[in-house]
C-alpha cells in the first residue's frame, strides 16, 4: 500500500449536523432493500409512538360497554369511528395500539438502557480488575443464566409490587448478563490490545484507560447487544402479561394487549392481531437494524 | 524450452477496482520465477487467478488467458468448470500460502489434512493415504513423522506447519507449485530452512516454481526469472542477474534501493554524554497458566539475568528469533511488566521500585512504540487526542493548545496539518506508525522504546520510517532501543546491537564489530541465515534439520566478557 | 362409558374436610357422601335420607341419627358409626389446623358425635340448632373411613396430623366413583365403584385433566379430546353454539361476585364515600356486557337456594349516580384516588368488571385506579375496594353472607368490618332463632345496617358455563354447591345414536 | 484432568447454593405464603394457626436451617399445597419438560444448522435474503402467539393434530415447533454468522486449492470449525429454552412440565416446590452447559489439548 491517506470526507467532524444528514442519505444508499425497509417500518413506528396522543382516535381507556368487541372495518357489525375495532370493554384497538405501542418503546429502551448501564457496568468492572471481582460477577452471571428470567420477574413485582416502575426495573434487570459477559469479554480482548499497552505506557492511569481507551471501543457490540434488547424485552413483556405479570390494566401495552387478549383469539382476534402484527415489526426492524449495525462493526474490523 | 504456464493480458479486479491489469508473464518448466512488488500490488491476486480461487476471494478475472502446458495436454484455466479445476488444483497446479499459522485446518489432525489430497486425487484407501502422507511429510524431511500425522497443527511451530503446507502442497508431484509468501512470517533461520528445502524438491521433483514475495533478499536466493508489479501493472520482466544489475524501471531500482543490506553500514556513535537507560541483572518470570491445568508454581523465565546500557542519544538494537524475550524485554526496562528481579536506572535514576506516581515520571522520559500500527491506535480517537495523549496524560499541554501541538507533531513525522481530524483507520501502514512516533515524541522523551516498529511494513515504507527515526534522533538526540528480527534493519538504525538468544544476552557490542567479527555461534547462525539480495551470492547452507537445536543450549550461570573494544559475548562461544 | 373434562384447574389436594375452594368442589360430590343428602334438583331445601336413613332430635341440643347399613368404602372396609363418628369428630373437635380453622366459621355450634351402637349416633350441640340438616349437609363432615385413615402413616391407632396430609392425596370414600388416579394439579380419575350403596354410576370412568388456557380448553373439545370442559367464559359461548356438534349449558352460580369495602380506612371512614362508590356502580350495564344479560344482579345479599329465607324484597343496594354525586359533596370528597384491587384471573371477568367499575365511578367524579396483584389485599389496612366472592357453602344466608360477615368472622377480623354489640345481637337472632320468620327479620335489619354503612356490595350473581359433545346430557343441578361436577346416576347421559 | 473436574463440580455446587439460598430468601420477602395456601376468607386467628402449622412463624433462619435439612432427606420437603414431598412432584414434571427441551433442541439443530450454512453460503442470492427474513420473523413474534395461532389453525379448524399433553407423538408436533421457533431463527443466524466467519478463513483456501470439492470444503474444513462457535451458544440459549419458553408452552399444550410448575408455584407461594423446581432448572442448565463445555473442549483441539 503506498504511503497517502486513504480517502475521507473532511470536515466531518467540524460540521456535524451537515455529516449526521450526509450520514443518513449515506446510510440509505448502503442498504439493502430488506435493510431500508427496516429503516422505514422504524422511522413509522418511532413517529407515531411519538405522536400517539395525537393520531388516536380515542382515549386509550375510555370504554363504551354496549359497543365491546367490535370488528374492524369491513366486517358485519363495524361501528363507525372504530377503525380496528373495539376491545372486550369496548375501547378503541386502534388507540390503544397507539399507545400501547408508545409505552412499549419507552419501557423496552428504558429496561434496555438499565440493563446496558448495570450489565455493562458489571461487565467493564469484571473485565478490567479481574481477579476475585470477576469471579463473583461472573459468578453472578452463571447464576442468572441458570435461573429462569420469568421466575425472577415474577419475584421481584411480588416483592415489589406490579407498578410501571418496578416494571421497568424487571425489564431493565432483563438481559444484564448479556450485557456484562459481552463487556467482559470485550474487556478482556482489548485489554490485550497494542493500543491498552500504548496507554499504559504513555501513563494512562486506570480510570483513563476504562473511560477513554476501552469504552468507546464497546459501544459497537454494546449497541448491537442494545438492539436485540430492545426486541428481547418487547418479546419478554408480552410474555409476562401472558402470565398475567405484566403491565397491568387499563393501562395498555403491545404485550399487554395480545396477554390478556388472547382468550379472544377464536372470538375476537382483531384485539390480538392488531399489537401482535406491531409487536411483530417492532421487532423485526429493531433486529433487522441490529444485525446490520453489526455487520458494519464487523465491516471496521476487517478492513485493517 | 516449452513453457509450463503462459499468462496473456490478465486481469483481474475486484467489483469496480482493478486489482491486475494486463498482466502477461511464462514459467517455464523446472524454473522458478519470482512476482515482486509491495503490498498490494497484485502478486496474491495473480496467483489466486491460476488456481482459480480469485473468485471465492470475491474477484474475477476480467479479461486474458491462463494456459497450462505440462505433460497431460494445454488447458486454459480460465475456461474450466469447477470439476475441471477440482482435478487441477492439489494435483497438477498446487499452493503455499504466506500464513502457516492460519492455512491449516485447526480442529483437523495433519494426517487427516494431507491424506484428503492424495484420496481425492490418487484414490488411495484411507490407510494408504496415511501411509503416504507419513512418507511425504519425511520427504520436507520434518522429523518424527510417523508422530506428525496425529497431531493438530496448533501442536507444531511455525516452521514445521510451512514445511506440512509444503509436502502438501507437493504430495501429488504438480507440475507448477505457487509459493505466496512462504516464509515471510518465519524467523530469518527459519526462513533460510524453507527456502533451502524448497529448491531441493524442486530439483527433485522436476516441477516449476511460481515464488511470491516482496523481499528482494529472497528473490535473489531462489529465483531463475523475476517479474516486477506495481499497481497490478509489470513494470520490469527480466532475468535475475540483470535485474540485479542493471534494473531498468525506475520503480525496480528504487525497490532494490529500499531493501535493506546487510553490511552497507551503520549511523556513527554519537559523543558520549553518559548512560540514558541502565538495566543490570534483570530476569523477568510469567506464571505458565494452563487451560485444563491449574498448575501452579510452574514459572518461564523469559529474561535472564539481562544487562545492557543504552548511552544517550544512541540507538541499541535488539534482534534474535521470535519468541526469545525481546518485547518481554522492552516493556520490562518500562515496568509496563514488573521484573522479578534486577535493576533499571533511567537518566541514572534508579526505577526499579517506584511507585504509581514514580511511574508517571518514567514514563514521562520513556516511550514506546509498537509493531503493529493499527492495533496500537485507538481506532475510536481523532488523531489530534491519539498524538496528544501522552502530552495531556503529563500536563504538558492544555486542552486549548491540544490542536496545535498535534499540528505540530503530525508535521515532525512528516504528515500534513489537516490530518488531526480523521481517525486510524483513514491511514495507511506507514503513516500510521508515523502518528504512533508522533505520539511517543509528545512529551519530548529522552528514551523511546521500539518494539518491532516497522516489521509490519512494506520495505519502501520502512525505509521511510527508519529514516524518520534516523532523522528524530538527530534532531532532538532522543535514544532507541529499537527491537527487530530483522539484521539489516536493526544495521541500518543502530550504533550498538544486542543479540539475544532464549531469554539472555548472548553478544553485544558496536553494530559494526558484531556484524563484522560476529563470536557467538548463534550470532554467527543468524547472520548466515539472512538472505543476500545479490545473486551472485547465494547461501549453499546444508539442510538444517529444524529438530536440532540451531544454536547450542545456553549453560546458566555464564557471563559476558570482553571480545573486542565494547563487545561482549557470552562465555560458553567457545 | 367413560368421560373426558377438561377443567381450568384442578386441586392439589382432595380433602373435603379442610377444603371449602371453589376447584375442590368440583371433585368431592362423586367420591364421599354425607349423613343428609339434599334433592339437587330443585333450589326447593328437600332433605333426604344419605348415609343416615333417620335423624330425630332426642334432646333440644342432641340429635340421633340411624345409619345406613351395608355401606362399603373404596377400599372394601363396611361404614359403621365409628367411621362416622371420626369423620365429624375430625371436625368437631378437630386437633388437625386446617380442620379447627375450616369448622370454626360453620361448626362452631356442634360438639361432638357419639356412639350408640354400630349403627346409631348421637350429635351434641352446645345451642339450639335451627339448621340441622343444613350442617349435616355440608362438604365438610362428609364421611371417610377411620381405620384406613389413621393407618396411613406412623401409629395406626391414632389420627395424626400426617395421616390427614397423606389421607388428602389417596382418598378413600364410600361415593358412586373411587379415585384411581389423582395427580395434584394434574389429573384426577375416577371409576365406577361397584360396591356403592345406591344407585349404580353411570360413567365407568371419567378422567379430569387440567387445561388452564381456554383457547386450547375449547379446542381439545373441538378435537374430541375432552368430552366435557368447565369455565367457558359468556365470550366463549358463540363459539360453542357456533358449532353444530357442540352446546353449552350454563347455570347461575350460588355466589356473588361481590366489591368489599375498607370501611376502617381512614380515606373512606365516612359511610357516605361508601354509599357513593357503592351507588355509582351500574350492576345491569356490567351484567348486559360482561355477561349477556344472564347473570343476576340482586338488591340484596340473598340467593335463591336459601328457600324460605330468599328475600328479594328487600332493596339493600341500587343504582344511582346523582345521589352518588350529591353524596360525594355533602362528605367532602376532593378527588383523591381509590384503588380497586383486583386478581387478574380468579374471578370471571373480574379484571373487567374491576376496569368497568373505575369508569363508572369517574362518571360521578371518583378518580379510581385498577390494582391488579395474585396477592390477597382484604387483610391489609391499605386496602380501599376490591373484588371478592361470597359464595353459597350451604344453602342458608348463614351460609353465604353469614360466614363471611359474622362478628369475628373473617371480615372484621381482617380489620375491613366492624360490629358492635347491637350488630352481634341481631346477629344472634338471625343465627338461632328456630322461628324462620324471627331469622328473616333479624336478617333484614343486617341488611338495613349494611345499607347503612356499606362494606360490600353484591355485583351481580354470575352464571358458570360448561360447554361439551352434543350428544352429552350433563348440567349443573340447581339445588347443589357451586362447581360441582355431579356424575352420580341420574345426573349425566348420553343421547343414543 | 481430576483436579480440572473437581473444580468445575465445585464452581457448580456454589453456583446452586447462591441460587437456592437467594431464591430462598427473596420469595420469603415476596410475601407470606399463607395468604395463598389458605386464600380468602379466614379470619386473623385462623391465619396465625395456619401460619404455625406451616412452619412459616420460625424466624427466617430456622426456615433456612430447616430448608438447607430438608436436602439431606432427599425428599426436600413437603409441598404446602400438594402435602406429599417435593422430591415427586418435581420428578413428575422432569421428564415431559425434558421430553419437550430434547425434541425441541433435535427439532433445532435439524433446522437451523443446514438453514444457517445455506444462508452463509448464498449470503448474496435471494436463498439467504429469504432465509434471514424467516429468522428475523420466527425470532420476531411472541411464541404463545405462534402457539395459539397454531392451535387454532390445525387443532381447532383443520383437526388435524391433538393439543391436549403429552400422549403420542403426533402431541409433540406443534409444542417443539413453538418451543423451538425463536431458538431457531437465532441459530441459523449465528450459524450463519459462525459460517460466515469460517468461510473467510485460509484454511478453507487451503482446502479449496487441494482440489476438493466444495461440499467437502464446506462441511469438513468449514462446519466442523464453526460448530465450536455454534456448540458455545447453544448451551446458552438451550438454559432460556428450558425454562422461560416452556412455561407458556406447557400451559397452552396442558403439557405437565416444570416451566408450568415453576410459575404456578411461584404465583401460589409453594415455596418449598419453587425453591427445588429452581434447583432442578438451574441443576439441568448447569449441566447442560457443563456438557456443551465438554462437547466444546471435545470438538476444539486446541482446548482439548492446549493445557497439557
Ligand atoms: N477480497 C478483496 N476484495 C477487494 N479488494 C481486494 C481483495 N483482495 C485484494 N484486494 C485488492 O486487490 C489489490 C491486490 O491485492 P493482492 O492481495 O493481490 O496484493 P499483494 O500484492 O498480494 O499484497 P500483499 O503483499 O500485501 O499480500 C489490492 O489493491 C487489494 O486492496
Ligand atoms: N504474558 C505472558 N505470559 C506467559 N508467557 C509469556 C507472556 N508473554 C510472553 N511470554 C513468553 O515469554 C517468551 C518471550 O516472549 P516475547 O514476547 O518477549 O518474545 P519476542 O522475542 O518479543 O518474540 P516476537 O519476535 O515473536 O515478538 C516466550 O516464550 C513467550 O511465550
Ligand atoms: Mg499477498
Ligand atoms: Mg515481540
Amino acid at each position: 500500500m503506498s504511503d497517502t491517506a486513504l480517502p475521507v470526507r473532511h470536515g466531518a467532524a467540524n460540521k456535524p449536523g451537515h455529516g449526521a444528514l450526509a450520514n443518513l442519505r449515506g446510510i440509505w444508499r448502503e442498504a439493502n432493500w430488506i435493510q431500508r425497509l427496516a429503516l422505514l417500518i422504524a422511522a413509522i413506528l418511532l413517529i407515531i409512538a411519538i405522536f400517539a396522543p395525537l393520531v388516536a382516535p380515542h382515549e386509550p381507556t375510555a370504554q363504551s360497554l354496549i359497543f365491546r368487541l367490535r370488528p374492524p372495518i369491513g366486517f358485519d357489525r363495524f361501528r363507525d369511528g372504530y377503525l380496528l375495532g373495539t376491545d372486550e370493554l369496548g375501547r378503541d384497538v386502534l388507540a390503544r395500539c397507539l399507545y400501547g405501542l408508545q409505552l412499549t418503546l419507552a419501557l423496552a429502551t428504558m429496561g434496555a438502557c438499565i440493563g446496558l448501564v448495570l450489565g455493562g457496568g458489571l461487565g467493564l468492572v469484571s473485565g478490567i480488575l479481574g481477579g476475585l471481582v470477576d469471579d463473583v460477577i461472573m459468578g453472578a452471571v452463571d447464576a442468572q443464566i441458570a435461573i429462569p428470567f420469568t421466575l425472577i420477574a415474577l419475584l421481584m413485582l411480588a416483592v415489589f409490587g406490579s407498578s410501571l416502575e418496578v416494571m421497568v426495573l424487571v425489564l431493565g434487570v432483563y438481559g444484564w448478563e448479556q450485557y456484562a459477559r459481552i463487556v467482559r469479554g470485550e474487556v478482556r480482548k482489548l485489554m490485550q490490545m497494542p493500543f491498552i499497552e500504548a496507554a499504559r505506557a504513555a501513563g494512562a492511569s486506570g480510570g483513563r484507560i476504562a473511560f477513554r481507551h476501552i469504552l468507546p471501543n464497546i459501544v459497537s457490540p454494546l449497541v448491537v447487544q442494545f438492539t436485540l434488547n430492545i426486541s428481547n424485552i418487547v418479546l419478554l413483556e408480552s410474555t409476562l402479561s401472558f402470565l398475567g405479570i405484566g403491565v397491568q390494566p387499563p393501562t395498555a401495552t403491545l404485550g399487554s394487549m395480545v396477554g390478556i387478549g388472547r382468550d379472544y383469539m377464536p372470538t375476537a382476534p382483531w384485539i390480538v392481531i392488531a399489537p401482535a402484527i406491531m409487536i411483530l415489526l417492532v421487532t423485526f426492524a429493531v433486529q433487522i437494524l441490529g444485525d446490520w449495525l453489526r455487520d458494519r462493526v464487523d465491516v471496521r474490523l476487517r478492513n485493517r | 524450452m516449452s513453457d509450463l504456464l503462459s499468462v496473456k493480458n490478465l486481469h483481474v479486479a475486484f467489483g469496480s477496482n482493478e486489482a491486475v491489469s494486463d498482466l502477461s508473464f511464462d514459467v517455464p518448466a523446472r524454473r522458478t520465477l519470482a512476482l515482486v512488488g509491495e503490498s498490494g500490488s497484485g502478486k496474491s491476486a495473480t496467483a489466486l487467478s491460476i488456481l482459480r480461487l480469485i473468485e471465492r476471494e470475491g474477484g474475477t478475472i476480467t479479461g486474458g488467458s491462463i494456459m497450462l502446458n505440462d505433460g497431460d495436454g494445454t488447458v486454459d484455466i480460465t475456461a474450466l468448470d469447477e470439476q475441471g479445476l477440482q482435478r487441477l488444483r492439489g494435483n497438477r497446479i498446487s499452493m503455499v500460502f504466506q500464513e502457516p499459522m492460519t492455512s491449516l485446518n485447526p480442529v483437523l489432525t495433519i494426517g487427516d489434512q494431507m491424506s484428503e489430497v492424495f484420496i481425492r486425487h490418487r484414490n488411495m484407501t484411507k490407510r494408504e493415504a496415511y501411509d503416504a502422507s507419513r512418507q511425504a511429510l519425511d520427504s520436507v524431511r520434518i522429523p518424527e513423522a510417523a508422530r506428525r500425522v496425529e497431531q493438530y497443527p496448533h501442536e507444531l511451530s511455525g516452521g514445521l506447519r510451512q514445511r506440512v503446507m509444503i509436502a502438501m502442497a507437493l504430495a501429488c508431484r504438480p507440475k507448477l507449485l505457487i509459493a505466496d509468501e512462504p516464509s515471510t512470517a518465519l524467523d530469518v533461520t527459519t526462513q533460510a530452512e524453507i527456502l533451502d528445502l524448497l529448491r531441493d524438491l524442486q530439483a527433485e521433483i522436476g516441477m516449476a516454481v511460481l515464488f511470491i514475495t516482496h523481499d528482494m533478499g529472497v528473490v535473489a536466493e531462489i529465483a531463475d526469472r523475476v517479474v516486477v508489479l506495481r499497481h497490478g501493472r509489470k513494470v520490469e520482466d527480466a532475468n535475475v542477474e540483470t535485474l540485479f544489475a542493471a534494473p531498468k524501471a525506475a520503480y525496480s531500482r528504487q525497490l532494490m534501493a529500499a531493501t535493506p543490506k546487510l553490511g552497507s553500514g551503520s549511523p556513527a556513535a554519537p559523543p558520549p554524554r553518559g548512560n540514558i537507560l541502565e538495566v543490570s541483572g534483570m530476569t523477568t518470570r510469567f506464571k505458565m497458566r494452563g487451560r485444563m491445568f491449574s498448575g501452579h508454581g510452574a514459572t518461564v523465565d523469559a529474561v535472564k539475568n539481562v544487562s545492557l546500557v543504552l548511552g544517550k542519544g544512541e540507538t541499541l538494537g535488539l534482534v534474535g528469533e521470535s519468541g526469545c524475550g525481546k518485547s518481554t524485554l522492552a516493556r520490562s526496562v518500562l515496568r509496563l511488566i514488573e521484573p522479578a528481579s534486577g535493576t533499571i536506572a533511567l537518566d541514572g535514576n534508579d526505577v526499579t521500585n517506584l511507585g504509581r506516581e514514580g511511574l508517571r515520571g518514567l514514563r514521562r522520559h520513556a516511550q514506546m512504540v509498537f509493531q503493529d500500527p493499527y492495533a496500537s491506535l485507538n481506532p475510536r480517537l481523532a488523531v489530534h487526542e491519539l498524538v496528544t495523549e501522552p502530552a495531556r496524560i503529563h500536563n504538558l499541554v492544555s486542552s486549548c493548545d491540544q490542536r496545535e501541538l498535534a499540528a505540530e507533531l503530525v508535521r515532525s513525522v512528516g504528515l500534513e496539518e489537516d490530518v488531526i481530524d480523521r481517525f486510524a483507520h483513514q491511514f495507511s501502514g506507514g503513516q500510521r506508525q508515523r502518528l504512533c512516533i508522533a505520539r511517543a515524541m509528545s512529551v519530548k522523551p529522552k528514551l523511546i522504546v521500539a518494539d518491532e516498529p516497522v516489521s509490519a511494513l512494506d520495505v519502501s515504507i520502512a525505509r521511510q520510517v527508519t529514516d524518520l527515526m534516523l532523522e528524530l534522533q538527530q534532531r532532538e538526540q532522543v535514544s532507541f532501543l529499537f527491537i527487530s528480527h530483522d539484521i539489516a534493519v536493526v544495521e541500518r538504525v543502530s550504533q550498538r546491537i544486542a543479540v539475544m538468544y532464549a531469554g539472555e544476552i548472548v553478544e553485544t557490542g558496536p553494530a559494526q564489530s558484531i556484524l563484522n567479527d560476529p563470536r557467538h555461534p548463534y550470532t554467527r547462525q543468524l547472520l548466515a541465515s539472512v538472505p543476500r539480495p545479490d545473486p551472485a551470492r547465494r547461501r549453499r547452507l546444508g539442510h538444517a534439520n529444524p529438530a536440532a537445536p540451531s544454536a547450542p543450549v545456553p549453560r546458566a550461570g555464564t557471563v559476558l566478557f570482553e571480545a573486542a573494544p565494547g563487545h561482549f559475548v557470552r562465555e560458553d562461544a567457545a | 362409558t367413560e368421560l373426558t373434562i377438561g377443567a381450568a384447574n384442578v386441586s392439589t389436594y382432595l380433602d373435603p374436610g379442610r377444603d371449602h375452594s371453589n376447584v375442590g368442589s368440583q371433585f368431592y360430590y362423586n367420591t364421599f357422601d354425607t349423613l343428609v343428602e339434599k334433592d339437587h334438583d330443585t333450589t326447593e331445601t328437600k332433605w333426604l335420607p344419605g348415609l343416615a336413613t333417620e335423624w330425630k332430635l332426642i334432646e333440644p341440643t342432641v340429635m340421633e341419627l340411624k345409619l345406613r347399613q351395608g355401606v362399603r368404602f373404596h377400599n372394601g372396609e363396611d361404614m359403621t358409626a365409628d367411621d362416622v363418628v371420626f369423620s365429624l369428630n375430625r371436625m368437631y373437635q378437630a386437633t388437625f389446623t386446617p380442620y379447627k380453622v375450616r369448622a370454626r366459621d360453620r361448626l362452631e355450634n356442634f360438639k361432638a358425635a357419639e356412639k350408640v351402637d354400630d349403627y346409631t349416633i348421637r350429635i351434641r350441640v352446645a345451642r339450639e340448632e335451627p339448621l340441622w340438616e343444613t350442617l349435616l349437609n355440608l362438604q365438610q363432615v362428609m364421611i371417610i373411613p377411620e381405620e384406613y385413615t389413621k393407618g396411613l402413616t406412623g401409629d395406626p391407632k391414632v389420627a395424626e396430623d400426617d395421616d390427614y396430609e397423606a389421607f388428602s392425596l389417596k382418598p378413600v370414600g364410600t361415593g358412586p366413583y373411587k379415585v384411581t388416579e389423582f395427580v395434584p394439579g394434574e389429573r384426577v380419575v375416577w371409576e365406577r365403584f361397584d360396591g356403592f350403596w345406591g344407585e349404580k354410576a353411570p360413567l365407568d370412568k371419567a378422567t379430569v385433566k387440567r387445561m388452564p388456557e381456554t383457547a386450547s380448553r375449547i379446542t381439545a373439545l373441538k378435537t374430541g379430546e375432552a368430552d366435557l370442559i368447565t369455565n367457558v367464559a359468556p365470550d366463549q359461548l358463540s363459539l360453542i353454539e357456533s358449532d353444530p356438534t357442540l352446546k353449552a349449558v350454563s347455570a347461575p352460580t350460588a355466589l356473588f361476585h361481590v366489591m368489599i369495602m375498607n370501611v376502617n380506612h381512614p380515606k373512606l371512614k365516612d359511610p357516605r364515600i361508601r354509599q357513593a362508590l357503592s351507588l355509582a356502580v351500574d350492576r345491569d350495564t356490567l351484567n348486559d356486557a360482561l355477561w349477556l344479560g344472564k347473570a343476576i344482579v340482586p338488591s340484596t345479599h340473598t340467593l335463591k337456594e336459601f328457600g324460605a329465607l330468599y328475600m328479594p324484597q328487600l332493596k339493600t343496594f341500587e343504582y344511582n349516580p346523582e345521589k352518588a354525586k350529591q353524596l360525594l359533596m355533602e362528605a367532602g370528597y376532593d378527588g383523591f384516588e381509590v384503588t380497586f384491587d383486583t386478581d387478574p384471573v380468579y374471578y370471571t371477568n373480574g379484571l373487567l368488571a374491576a376496569q368497568a367499575i373505575t369508569e363508572m365511578w369517574a362518571a360521578v367524579g371518583v378518580k379510581g385506579k385498577v390494582q391488579v396483584s395474585d396477592k390477597w389485599s382484604g387483610n391489609s389496612p391499605d386496602l380501599m375496594v376490591r373484588n371478592w366472592s361470597n359464595p353459597m357453602y350451604f344453602a342458608d344466608p348463614f351460609g353465604s353472607f353469614g360466614v363471611m360477615w359474622a362478628p369475628h368472622g373473617p371480615s372484621e377480623s381482617e380489620g375491613r368490618f366492624n360490629t358492635d354489640e347491637a350488630y352481634a345481637k341481631t346477629w344472634e337472632r338471625f343465627r338461632f332463632s328456630k322461628n324462620v320468620e324471627a331469622r328473616k327479620a333479624a336478617y333484614a335489619e343486617l341488611m338495613d345496617r349494611i345499607k347503612a354503612d356499606p362494606p360490600v356490595l353484591p355485583l351481580y350473581r354470575p352464571f358458570e358455563s360448561w360447554a361439551m359433545n352434543k350428544n352429552v346430557n350433563w348440567s349443573p343441578k340447581p339445588g347443589n354447591i357451586p362447581y360441582v361436577l355431579d356424575f352420580r346416576a341420574g345426573s349425566i347421559s348420553f343421547a343414543t345414536n | 484432568m481430576w483436579r480440572h473436574v473437581v473444580r468445575t463440580l465445585t464452581k457448580m455446587v456454589v453456583t446452586l447454593f447462591v441460587i437456592v439460598t437467594l431464591v430462598f430468601f427473596a420469595t420469603r420477602m415476596s410475601g407470606n405464603s399463607i395468604d395463598y395456601i389458605i386464600g380468602e376468607s379466614v379470619t386473623q386467628e385462623d391465619r396465625e394457626l395456619l401460619t404455625r402449622y406451616y412452619g412459616l412463624d420460625a424466624s427466617i433462619w430456622t426456615q433456612y436451617l430447616k430448608f438447607l435439612g430438608s436436602f439431606l432427606d432427599g425428599q426436600f420437603g413437603l409441598s404446602f399445597l400438594e402435602r406429599r414431598p417435593v422430591s415427586d412432584i418435581v420428578a413428575e414434571r422432569v421428564w415431559p419438560s425434558l421430553q419437550l427441551l430434547l425434541s425441541g433442541i433435535g427439532l433445532t439443530l435439524l433446522v437451523s444448522i443446514p438453514f444457517g450454512i445455506a444462508a452463509a453460503i448464498y449470503r448474496k442470492s435471494w436463498i439467504g435474503s429469504a432465509i434471514m427474513t424467516f429468522a428475523f420473523a420466527g425470532y420476531a413474534l411472541p411464541n404463545f402467539v405462534l402457539a395459539i395461532l397454531m392451535v387454532l389453525v390445525f387443532a381447532f379448524t383443520l383437526n388435524w393434530l391433538p393439543l391436549v399433553g403429552n400422549g403420542t407423538p403426533w402431541h409433540f408436533i406443534m409444542p417443539t415447533i413453538a418451543l423451538s421457533g425463536a431458538l431457531i431463527a437465532a441459530l441459523t443466524r449465528f450459524t450463519r454468522n459462525a459460517m460466515l466467519d469460517v468461510l473467510s478463513q485460509d484454511y478453507m483456501r487451503t482446502a479449496r486449492a487441494k482440489g476438493l470439492p466444495e461440499r467437502t470444503v464446506i462441511l469438513k474444513h468449514g462446519f466442523r470449525n464453526a460448530s465450536i462457535t455454534i456448540l458455545s451458544v447453544l448451551g446458552l440459549q438451550v438454559a432460556g429454552l428450558a425454562a422461560a419458553g416452556s412455561v407458556v408452552i406447557e400451559s397452552i399444550f396442558s403439557w405437565p412440565g416444570i416451566g408450568d410448575l415453576l410459575v404456578s408455584s411461584a404465583i401460589q407461594r409453594d415455596y418449598p416446590v419453587l425453591q427445588f423446581a429452581v434447583l432442578a432448572v438451574a441443576l439441568a442448565v448447569v449441566v447442560i452447559n457443563a456438557v456443551v463445555d465438554i462437547a466444546y473442549a471435545y470438538a476444539d483441539p486446541r482446548i482439548r489439548l492446549g493445557g497439557a
